[in-house]
């Protein structure tokens, strides 16, 4: 089941990119450069999606206690983390050549980069407590908070300093692109599942490890 | 529920009356930043002046995690915390009266903070700088009791509560830098009342969210 | 039987990390009697006391006291159960006599009969001529005999005390010896744990052992313990 | 019961300051940047106070020399002269929106101690006859 599935997103991952690098046309004022929008935007998209997983599972699991919501909160967080890492990463390498800059103070960038060290910070902890319980319940705790940050943190940046494009909505890119950013956009998808789905296996065996 | 409250909070301000010495070294500590902030940038007192908001609330940041981190230290040692429990507070309570605590210490820290940043960095005293000062304080004192509450029970857990906690507190930094640049340089296009409100969004959301969580924080066996 | 059983233990077991401290504990025990548990260092006779107390929560097992269930009504057996373990949970800033106001107050709500109550603990403990001293200046055997004034002032129906022995002065053993007589008569459901056989066999109705988070042995008849 | 209640309550509490702040309108008192006509408008009390200052880059405008650019800020309105000495991004062009961070001097000229291009919102593909390498090369020429 899985190994099907991780091969049916993987060839998809492969199809979604090449029709991103070689079917899409170049754009208008950043040429060839901006490709790169084809994993940034989706990247950033999953991201957000799987640590909104976290949450959920945070929040279940300070209500339910079944350790299933712990471990999907903890595999979730660090999918987000690395897809975190990985938009910020590309954000850079676009941001050189359109805006000048590698870095700048930008309400979604810098919410971003926030975003990141607040998941970094909850996996560390997470490695500090040995107690499965106490773990399971601080992070859960704690997980909660940082989401709970995650809009006043983007608010504050954007009142702080804004430069960042406006949200681009379908209306405003060309349809020759928006397929590939779908598509593309459901392929990282099924990357993010099979790590999800994998992460996941590690969690149980390492508490079923725990429980011998 | 109320009695409890106050006999915490009051049981609170005896332990520091008690070691004040804690409170004082803070404050010294607090000073001799903004001395070394002074010093580093040189003589210029324009370029001072335009960092002083900035420069001021780091300061009250770093501060203030020394502070937390005695004071929920304390508490930690020799398991006070679970001889409230055990005594019937509720967690929730507890964490109330800790954070009020916490609150009213950090204005009085910050409250010393204030004369030589006005010394040092020639800035204008206004009291709406000191609304900045009790909205950001709540904000500080609502989410590191929480998170000091947490880290001082682990294994190197003075550093992690800087770690855990500035990112968390970003928001608050943004707000309170800005608000207090606009008391220092002039409000010309009257934007402070949006800092004001964002101060009372954060203060409100982590203090509730805080106050709900406070049993998995606080109460080992919840 | 479970219901007017003071405390009533089923398939009680406790992790830690990888390790299980308690692995499977069952035990009844009727208000009224006092049980002793023996047993080496790190088999868990610590931390079942503090699962009784409330302070940890058992991973798996139920647990019922004096009919209520610790998984959903911690904060009544909070109010039935007195706890005196390693950490001796003082405010050692304050005065012998502020700490017990406040713990008092805590406990009680209330300030009516404080003063007495408090002179009252005093006096059982022979704290009285220290009442105004700094916790942090008192010798470590006072400090202990103060954890005991908390308990007389919590007075509480079960009583947990782990290894109550070794920091006790003598001054507080021959008073702990006295109490005990005292919180027997009066009732009082009592565990202890401890490492001083021959002082705590004075005092228990039933010995278990525990080893390796099971109680391998108990022993009804205290006689039969010493052979 | 008292429980729920309880949850209940303060989750509004927690939800409705988050709702507030992103459906609130808290957004029309903001100033992300300031146009040209605006700061005029404040006279005096804009001389030397921090401030961003927005607006389109006007038609033939732009003049280097030895390391420092000058050029207009239009709102389409009033106009600003603007000195900097900060390299330009490379989209910089005539036309374009532009962010710039700095004080108005006492003379009405614009120190601008950061020159931010805000590009748009919108991907298009190039027109026919237009080839995306020239165009970005000749970016980069105008430099």
């Amino acid at each position: 089941m899985f190994v099907v599935f991780s091969l049916i997103a993987i060839l998809f991952f492969a199809f979604a990119q090449y029709w991103a690098l070689a079917i899409a046309p170049p754009e208008k004022w950043m040429g060839d450069v901006y490709r790169i929008l084809f994993v940034h935007v989706p990247a950033a998209w999953n991201a957000l999606l799987m640590l909104s997983v976290s949450f959920v599972a945070s929040i279940l699991y300070l209500i339910k206690r079944k350790p299933f919501y712990d471990r999907l909160a903890a595999s979730s967080s660090e999918v987000g983390v690395v897809l975190t890492g990985l938009t910020l990463m590309l954000g850079s390498i676009w941001g050189k050549p359109t805006w000048g800059v590698w870095w700048t103070w930008d309400p979604r960038l810098t919410t971003t980069a926030i975003l990141f060290l607040l998941y970094m910070g909850y996996q560390i902890l997470r490695r500090l407590i040995d107690d499965a319980e106490q773990r399971a319940k601080i992070s859960a705790a704690l997980g909660t908070m940082i989401f709970l940050n995650v809009p006043i943190v983007y608010f504050s940046v954007k009142w702080w300093r804004t430069l960042h494009q406006l949200q681009s909505s379908p209306q405003t890119v060309a349809p020759e692109m928006v397929l590939p950013l779908r598509l593309n956009a459901f392929a990282i998808l099924g990357l993010a599942l099979i790590f999800l789905w994998m992460r996941m296996r590690i969690a149980r065996l390492e508490s079923q490890k725990e429980e011998q | 529920m109320l009695s409890d409250l106050i006999t915490l909070i009051q049981k609170d301000f005896r332990l520091i009356i008690r070691s004040s010495v804690h409170l004082f070294s803070v404050v010294l500590f607090g000073v001799l930043l903004l001395l070394l902030f002074s010093f580093s940038m040189g003589g210029d007192i324009d370029l001072l002046r335009k960092s002083a908001a900035g420069l001021f609330w780091i300061t009250v940041f770093f501060s203030s995690t020394f502070f937390l981190d005695q004071s929920l230290q304390y508490e930690q040692k020799d398991g006070r915390i679970e001889g409230l429990l055990l005594l019937g507070v509720d967690p929730k309570i507890y964490y109330v009266s800790k954070t009020f605590s916490n609150f009213l210490l950090l204005i009085l820290v910050e409250f010393f903070l204030l004369f030589p940043l006005i010394v040092l960095f020639d800035v204008p005293f206004s009291w709406s700088m000191l609304t900045v000062l009790i909205m950001g304080s709540f904000g500080i004192s609502a989410l590191g009791t929480a998170y000091a509450g947490v880290t001082t029970s682990l294994v190197s857990g003075n550093v992690l509560l800087p770690l855990l906690l500035y990112p968390m507190l970003i928001p608050l930094l943004l707000a309170g830098v800005q608000a207090t640049q606009l008391c220092i340089t002039g409000d010309l296009f009257n934007e402070r009342f949006m800092w004001y409100s964002l101060l009372a969004i954060f203060d409100v959301v982590f203090f509730v969210a805080a106050f709900l969580c406070a049993p998995f924080l606080f109460d080992k066996s919840s | 039987m479970s219901a007017s059983a003071a405390v009533h233990l089923q398939g009680v077991g406790r992790r830690f990390g990888r390790r299980w401290i308690l692995s499977s504990l069952d035990l009844t025990v009727q208000p009224g009697e006092t049980l002793a548990i023996f047993g080496n260092n790190g088999t868990g006779k610590t931390t079942l006391l503090q699962i009784l107390a409330t302070l940890l929560s058992p991973t798996r097992g139920d647990i019922t006291i004096f009919g209520h269930s610790l998984a959903r009504e911690k904060n009544s057996i909070r109010r039935l159960t007195g706890y005196i373990g390693h950490a001796k949970q003082l405010y050692n800033h304050f005065t012998v006599d502020e700490y017990l106001e406040l713990v008092f107050r805590l406990r009680h709500k209330t300030t009516e009969k404080m003063r007495t109550r408090v002179d009252q603990s005093l006096d059982t403990m022979g704290l009285t001529a220290h009442r105004q001293a700094i916790i942090e200046t008192l010798s470590e055997g006072m400090k202990k005999r103060l954890t005991f004034c908390r308990l007389l002032l919590c007075d509480p129906r079960l009583i947990l005390l782990d290894e109550p022995h070794p920091t006790l002065d003598a001054q507080g053993k021959m008073i702990f010896d006295r109490l005990m007589r005292e919180w027997k008569q009066n009732g009082k459901t009592i565990f202890i744990a401890s490492h001083e056989h021959d002082q705590t066999l004075a005092h228990a109705d039933r010995v278990v052992i525990i080893n390796e988070g099971k109680f391998t042995h108990e022993v009804r008849d205290r006689n039969k313990y010493v052979e | 019961m008292k429980k729920i209640v309880l949850i209940a309550i303060v989750t509004i509490a927690i939800l409705f300051p988050i709702g507030y702040l992103i459906f609130g309108g808290l957004e029309k008192n903001m100033v992300y940047f300031v146009t040209p006509t605006e700061l005029l408008a404040k006279g005096k009390s804009a001389i030397d106070v921090p401030v961003r200052l927005g607006g389109a880059v006007a038609e033939g405008s732009i003049a280097f020399k030895e390391g420092v650019i000058t050029f207009k800020v239009t709102d389409n309105t009033n106009s600003m002269s603007v000195v900097t000495t900060r390299t330009p991004p490379e989209m910089f062009r005539e036309g374009i929106g532009v962010v710039l961070e700095g004080r108005l001097k006492a003379d009405g000229v614009f120190n601008a101690e950061r020159l931010l291009v805000k590009h748009s919102n919108e991907y298009h593909p190039p027109k026919e006859g237009e080839m995306p390498h020239e165009v970005y090369k000749s970016l980069q020429k105008q430099k």
